[in-house]
């Protein structure tokens, strides 16, 4: 029987996968969605959590969470392309700025 | 026991799929991490029925794959994206990268299952994730952020309209 | 609500109503920024007349509006005999600071928005009895002081300045959070009231291990934010580089908050610590007397002089503290009040002199007095009030504080006479001269005298109250003491429950002197107990 | 009634002077109406409580309101009306009248006119409140104010350096008379817990040893305020230096009143100094020594001293203002041998005389354009008239000829001296002698002779408003003996050494105290009648410039103060400079910006490395957290 620990093992190791890909990879659109890839897991969980206790206010959660992940890319995408068009690159590497 | 079948296959589908999006062992081409991300969600979503959320496994398939995606694409194709491919990943941050994840993913796992969460699930879960009942919760309970949420979103687009054009300022 | 919630959120209103208006419209601007300090004013002056001491010694005008219950956080402000001249004090100063704010011609908008949210958050200091709020509304009035000295301040060296005031104060301000949030803990009320948490205490002391590692913390922590020696090397400095009316808030009002922040809180929570490091405080005060005076005597700049004083000043209200006695920390607050009218008064006459562009080097200056008769009076009368004269409440502050502190530091009050009469008008009497006697220095040629009502006004205000209270001392300290009195007795119950358990847990034969103990300690002079020092070694 | 006589005296000045300072400072004609008004209404209140209470002079009247009252510290405001401060309001609105009049002619070309009359009322204001003053605190109050208020009318010319630096000194050497004495306050109030002079001498009535050891030091501590406001000796730097003032201010402040003010202290605050004497152990061997002793020592030393130096001035204020350190040291020196109602009567006597010959100083000095070099004036008497013989007379009421007031009020000093102590009696014949001496030498030089300068040969009588205040003062130094003075204070102070009923030592030291007059005379004579030049100045050699210089004490001073205060202040201000400032904050700095610099080798400014140090912080937390 499926139990509400598999699916958070699953989501566990989904948000881990995300987090080697933020991690790892130097293409900001890569990194976008590994960052998706994040969010997905927490919606699994939700969703999972949702089921198990009964209670719907987590599927209204992973709704909201969808919803805001769809701002965020969108938002996030407009910076890419407005910093392509400036540096001519989307390699974080080549992104230093923070550096005092 | 067919329900533990699929879950098994959709768990699989998901994390294998996943791990392509990161780390493709044949490309490094941004389009071939979407499509594979495009797969990722579709088997969540497989995965989101056998949780009886039917209709986010609908909004899923249709915001994720349907509208996300494709900007993500469109934005591919707009860059010039040849350049990122020849270059070499650092060896340092890709085995330290594995080794973060890889420590999280451990703690996450030993806390989940040492924790006996599971006790604490209802032991016949009987709610369907209908647009109905979702409806009255999202219109009734939680009308104040969901509005919030629109003015987000509107900001959004605002910013993004902004950002997108041509001279800066 | 509360007026004291009317009075604090004034001049916060009317920062939030600045941002609101077009630069560009100044005279809506000023018009703005006056009226609520003056609106503001008003009311903390009726609220202050009105108050009537006889009612006893609690809190008036209280409001309580719970906002994280869940750590004991509550919006709770009041005030009792202590605290409402302090209101009075920072509400005159907060409406004689924005008027001379007039004179701030570059970005003049922001300089109103930041000075009205540095008044309020002065105003909400006093005026709260939530540690949390107390705290607060500090951070909320500190944090505009160091953008205003950064940005709009003078000299050639602001940079460095501004970077100093901010370290010390903010690090002072820490070390203050630090013991704060144990004394919290340590209280165990579960509340950040201070009525509340001074009830707990009462009923359950904090022990003496916790106290003696609190008390230092708040002495040092809020003694940076007053400049008690050897901290005070910031505020010559800061009060040189930093605008007009920022320099007159700080000065003020807002370096009274840790002195306040002694009185209020540690005193009356950790009584202990309080008689133990009375000895020390005592001792650190002569360093602000006598070492600070003698530094102001060295100094050839007119402004680097008063600041000096007035951290020399400062060490008064420091003895009359550690004096633990009725009279002494009646007189501390005296003191606190009239120097806090004072130091406005003179850093808005320096001020003045500053912003039209004129050197205040001491060898640039002279013959003020006759050229500019009205700046030269309120300046005679600012320093002469500085060196302890009799009619205006400085000296009836200092003099409380020599007679309150003699019967527990004879040979230290000696010290303070001398730095009060001597040193004090050796120091103050030759800036006097050499800055306003003498021929007129050709620097000073044509500099405009204030003339008419409107440029005379903010230094008339204050100039009104450091006199009414001098010549009526008893409109002040007869609101004052009962505060106090009930205050050390709170202190006193307190502490002789502690000595009394702490003897019946250390050995026996002391608890013999146990009763001894409790009846030197009900005459209020706790410093000289033989008791509490035998238990520290 | 006496208490709404009494307040109306004491608020009249200060009205004055705050309507002058609000109002009026611009209007010199109404400033100065409303001064004199003020003054005169003062002096018409005076006479009538007088008058009211002429009948009952062994009551002390009192009244008062509460002004301060925290724990044990209750300051009262009161009024005490007894015989001592009766008379003492009667000189200072009395004399001060005159010279609030005479300064309308001496001032009348000085712009700021409204600002001198309105110092002169705040001045008025804080000399009363003295005088009627019914506790210490309230004496250290308006004693402050009186230090201030002459800091105000000496420096009122502050333009000019010699009177801004004049003023400074007057008011820190007076600080530091007040030091002892408001220590002196606290320590009495400790012990006594009390601040009023009534309960305070009733305490000491019932138990004479409340003081316990430190009844001495208690006397001697109040004994440094009479240092610093009656200039006694070695605090009496700052009277000559204040001779920059305003003429009339120096009649006003340097010899009838604020002067005064320290022997009125002493005499009011007698019943301290009467205690049985006892010391601290460190001080055993001060044992048998009284506190009244050491005041003794001090007005005779303080009136000598003064005396030999007043003998090589040639500025005419200045001789006048060390024969006032002279004439003070005498009757601090009559105090303190137990004739304070000799000390008294010899104030009184001198309030008169000593204003009348400033103010003849004044008009001499006004008629010769601010020409006060006694060997650049001469030829006088015929020129102005009025003047001459006024001053004459004040110069024989204080060298002590028969029949003015000061043969009567000497001839008890001497008394009280050669009744108690020879060697003193000896100092103070010497100085009448010198008091002659110095006097006739400056009316021979200033008055007699050919005018020797271009001013005085131009100079002519002043105006009426000037010399009718010479005519009333001169009156008065007359008839001020014969009024019966000296028995009102006898009978105040009816423990007092003195009594009328020593014949004998009486008619001894009367005809001590004219021969004297002769001995001074006739030096003075010879030396001075018709001179051109001082002969004096080679005979003396060494001694004359040491005296010219007054005896180097300011010298002293400067020495000492830099060396100590100079010293201590110039290191504190390199500590702080360097170790405070510099050393400690500047080291801090340093530690704080070196770790930043090696923290900031962190700072590649990739934010995957950001990304990466996050995760491992969150690996970690989870761990704590969860495991």
């Amino acid at each position: 029987m499926i139990q509400f620990e598999h699916y958070l093992i699953v989501s566990a190791l989904l948000f881990c996968i995300g987090l080697l890909g933020v991690l790892t990879r130097k293409n900001l659109l890569v990194l976008y969605m590994s960052l998706e890839l994040m969010l997905n897991a927490a919606n699994l969980a939700l969703v999972a959590a949702s089921r198990f206790h009964d209670n719907l206010n987590g599927q209204i959660m992973v709704f909201f969470i969808i919803t805001v992940a769809a701002a965020e890319v969108s938002v996030g995408l407009a910076l890419i392309v407005a910093l392509f068009r400036r540096r001519q690159t989307t390699n974080v590497q080549d992104l230093s700025e923070l550096k005092l | 026991m067919i329900e533990t079948l699929f879950f098994i296959t959709f768990a699989l589908l998901t994390l294998i799929c996943a791990l392509l999006v990161v780390a493709n062992p044949f490309s490094r081409n941004p389009v071939t991490s979407a499509m594979f991300l495009v797969l990722t969600i579709i088997s969540m979503a497989g995965l989101f029925v056998l949780l009886n959320a039917f209709f986010l496994a609908a909004v899923q398939v249709v915001v994720y794959a349907g509208a996300v995606i494709v900007l993500f694409l469109f934005v591919i194709m707009l860059l010039d994206i040849e350049e990122e491919e020849r270059r070499k990943l650092k060896q340092f941050s890709v085995y330290s990268g594995i080794l973060v994840a890889g420590v999280v993913a451990v703690i996450a796992i030993t806390a989940i299952l040492s924790s006996g969460i599971g006790a604490y699930a209802s032991a016949s879960p009987v709610i369907q994730g209908n647009p109905a009942p979702l409806g009255k919760i999202l219109f009734r309970d939680y009308l104040l952020p969901f509005e919030i949420l629109s003015i987000l979103l509107l900001v959004a687009m605002v910013g993004a309209i902004l950002l997108s054009k041509k001279d800066l300022k | 609500m509360s007026v004291l919630t009317t009075i604090i959120m004034l001049p916060l209103i009317g920062a939030l109503t600045l941002l609101f208006v077009p630069s560009r419209h100044k005279t809506v601007v000023r018009m703005i920024a006056c009226s609520v300090t003056f609106l503001s004013m008003l009311l903390a002056a009726l609220t202050f007349f009105e108050f009537n001491a006889s009612d006893g010694a609690g809190y008036r005008n209280e409001q309580i509006t719970p906002w994280v219950e869940s750590l004991g956080i509550q919006y709770h402000v009041g005030v009792d005999g202590i605290n409402i001249a302090l209101m009075l004090m920072a509400a005159v100063v907060g409406y004689s600071a924005t008027l001379v704010a007039k004179s701030i011609t570059t970005r003049s908008k922001e300089f109103h928005v930041l000075l009205l949210i540095m008044i309020g958050g002065v105003l909400g200091a006093f005026a709260s009895l939530d540690l949390f709020f107390f705290y607060f509304f500090h951070e909320l009035a500190l944090i505009p002081t160091f953008i205003m000295i950064g940005f709009w301040g003078r000299g050639e060296n602001r940079n460095y300045i501004t970077f100093k005031v901010t370290l010390y104060l903010s690090l002072g301000a820490l070390i203050a959070l630090v013991g704060l949030v144990m004394l919290y803990v340590k209280a165990g009320a579960g509340s950040f009231d201070i009525v509340e948490i001074t009830k707990a205490v009462q009923a359950n002391p904090i022990s003496l291990a916790d106290q003696n590692m609190i008390f230092p913390l708040l002495l040092f922590g809020f003694g940076i934010l007053v400049s008690l020696w050897p901290f005070h090397t910031w505020a010559p400095m800061g009060y040189g580089a930093a605008p007009t009316a920022t320099a007159m808030v700080h000065a003020g009002a807002l370096k009274k908050f840790g002195l306040y922040g002694l009185i209020r809180i540690a005193l009356p929570i950790l009584p202990d610590a309080a008689a133990y490091w009375a000895h020390i405080i005592a001792w650190l005060c002569l360093g602000n007397l006598l070492y600070c005076g003698w530094v102001a005597m060295r100094q050839k700049n007119l402004n680097l002089v008063i600041g000096n004083s007035s951290v020399a000043h400062m060490g008064f209200v420091f003895l009359g503290i550690s004096s633990l006695s009725l009279i002494g920390v009646t007189g501390a607050i005296t003191v606190m009040v009239a120097h806090g009218f004072l130091a406005a008064l003179t850093f808005g006459l320096t001020g003045y002199l500053a912003d039209r562009g004129k050197s205040l080097e001491l060898d640039q200056m002279g013959g003020i007095l006759k050229s500019m008769p009205a700046i030269g009076s309120f300046l005679v009368l600012a320093l002469m009030a500085g060196c302890g004269l009799p009619g205006f409440a400085n000296f009836v502050g200092e003099a409380m504080v020599l007679f309150g502190s003699w019967s527990s530091f004879s040979m230290i009050t000696i010290f303070g006479v001398w730095a009060g009469l001597v040193i004090g008008a050796v120091y103050m009497l030759r800036a006097l001269r050499r800055a306003l006697h003498g021929p007129l220095a050709s620097n000073y040629e044509g500099v405009a005298d204030a003339s008419g009502i409107g440029a005379k006004a903010p230094y008339l205000i204050l100039i009104v109250f450091l006199t009414l209270f001098g010549v009526f001392p008893r409109m002040l300290t007869d609101k004052i003491s009962p505060a106090v009195e009930s205050s050390l007795d709170l202190m006193k119950s307190t502490t002789s429950l502690t000595v009394a358990e702490k003897l019946n847990t250390d050995s026996a034969d002391q608890t013999s002197e146990a009763p001894l103990a409790a009846e030197s300690n009900s005459r209020g002079n706790l410093a000289e107990s033989p008791q509490l020092e035998s238990t520290q070694g | 009634m006496n208490a709404f006589l009494s307040w109306s005296i004491l608020l009249a000045p200060i009205t004055a002077a705050v309507l002058i300072g609000l109002f009026t400072k611009q209007n010199s004609k109404l400033s100065s109406k409303l001064s004199i008004g003020a003054i005169g209404f003062s002096f018409l209140m005076t006479l009538l409580l007088a008058a009211v209470n002429s009948g009952t002079p062994e009551i002390p009247v009192t009244s008062s309101v509460t002004w301060l009252e925290v724990g044990g510290l209750k300051v009262e405001l009161g009024m005490i009306i007894d015989p001592l401060s009766m008379m003492m309001l009667l000189v200072v609105t009395g004399v001060g009248t005159a010279i609030h009049i005479f300064s309308l002619g001496y001032m009348k070309d000085d712009p700021s006119l409204g600002r001198y009359f309105g110092f002169l009322s705040l001045f008025t204001f804080s000399m009363l409140g003295i005088v009627l003053a019914s506790n210490f605190f309230q004496m250290f109050i308006f004693w402050e104010l009186v230090g201030v208020s002459s800091y105000l009318l000496i420096g009122f010319w502050f333009e000019r350096k010699p009177a801004a630096a004049a003023c400074q000194k007057a008011f820190i050497v007076n600080r530091l008379g007040d030091f002892g004495f408001l220590i002196g306050i606290i320590l009495i109030w400790s012990i006594t817990g009390s601040l009023d002079f009534g309960e305070i001498s009733g305490a000491f009535t019932e138990n004479p040893a409340l003081l316990g050891a430190s009844t001495a030091i208690a006397g001697l501590l109040i004994f440094c305020g009479v240092l610093g406001k009656s200039a006694q000796f070695p605090l009496h730097v700052w009277l000559p230096d204040a001779m920059e003032g305003p003429t009339p201010v120096s009649a006003l402040i340097h010899a009838a009143t604020m002067v005064a003010a320290g022997v009125y202290l002493l005499c009011r605050t007698l019943f301290l100094f009467e205690l049985p004497t006892s010391w601290p152990e460190d001080f055993a061997w001060l044992n048998g020594v009284s506190s009244l002793h050491i005041v003794a020592l001090i007005g005779a030393i303080t009136s000598i001293m003064a005396a030999l130096i007043a003998t090589r001035q040639d500025d005419i204020k200045r001789i006048l203002a060390y024969s006032t350190l002279s004439q003070l040291g005498y009757m601090v020196m009559a105090v303190g041998l137990g004739g304070a109602a000799a000390g008294m009567f010899h104030l009184t006597t001198h309030a008169f005389f000593k204003a009348l010959l400033f103010l003849g100083a004044g008009s001499v000095i006004y008629a010769a354009h601010h020409e006060q070099d006694i060997w650049k004036l001469g030829g006088l008497r015929k020129k102005m008239p009025v003047t001459f013989w006024t001053f004459l007379i004040g110069t024989l009421a204080l060298c002590g000829a028969p029949p003015f007031s000061g043969f009567y009020s000497k001839e008890e000093v001497l008394l009280a001296a050669y009744q108690s102590n020879v060697v003193l009696f000896v100092l103070a014949a010497i100085t009448a002698v010198l008091t002659t001496f110095y006097m006739f030498r400056l009316v021979f030089v200033a008055f007699g002779g050919s005018a020797k300068s271009e001013s005085a040969d131009h100079a002519h009588e002043s105006p009426s408003v000037m010399t009718t205040p010479l005519v009333f003062l001169a009156v008065l130094s007359v008839v001020g003996g014969w009024l019966g003075i000296g028995g009102y204070f006898g009978h105040f102070f009816d423990h007092g050494a003195v009594h009328h009923g020593h014949h004998e030592n009486q008619t001894v030291v009367m005809f001590i105290g004219i021969g004297a007059i002769i001995f001074g005379f006739f030096p003075a004579f010879f030396m001075y009648h018709g001179a051109e030049s001082d002969p004096l100045k080679k005979g003396l050699g060494g001694i004359g410039e040491f005296l010219k210089n007054r005896m180097l004490i300011d010298e002293a001073y400067q020495w000492f103060i830099s060396r100590t205060h100079e010293a201590l202040a110039r290191l504190a201000d390199w500590i702080d400079r360097w170790i405070l400032a510099g050393f400690l904050v500047k080291g801090i700095q340093f530690t704080g910006e070196f770790t930043g610099r090696a923290l900031r080798l962190a700072q590649t400014g990739n934010t995957q490395t950001y990304a990466l140090l996050f995760g491992l912080g969150l690996a970690v937390a989870l761990f704590v957290i969860l495991l």
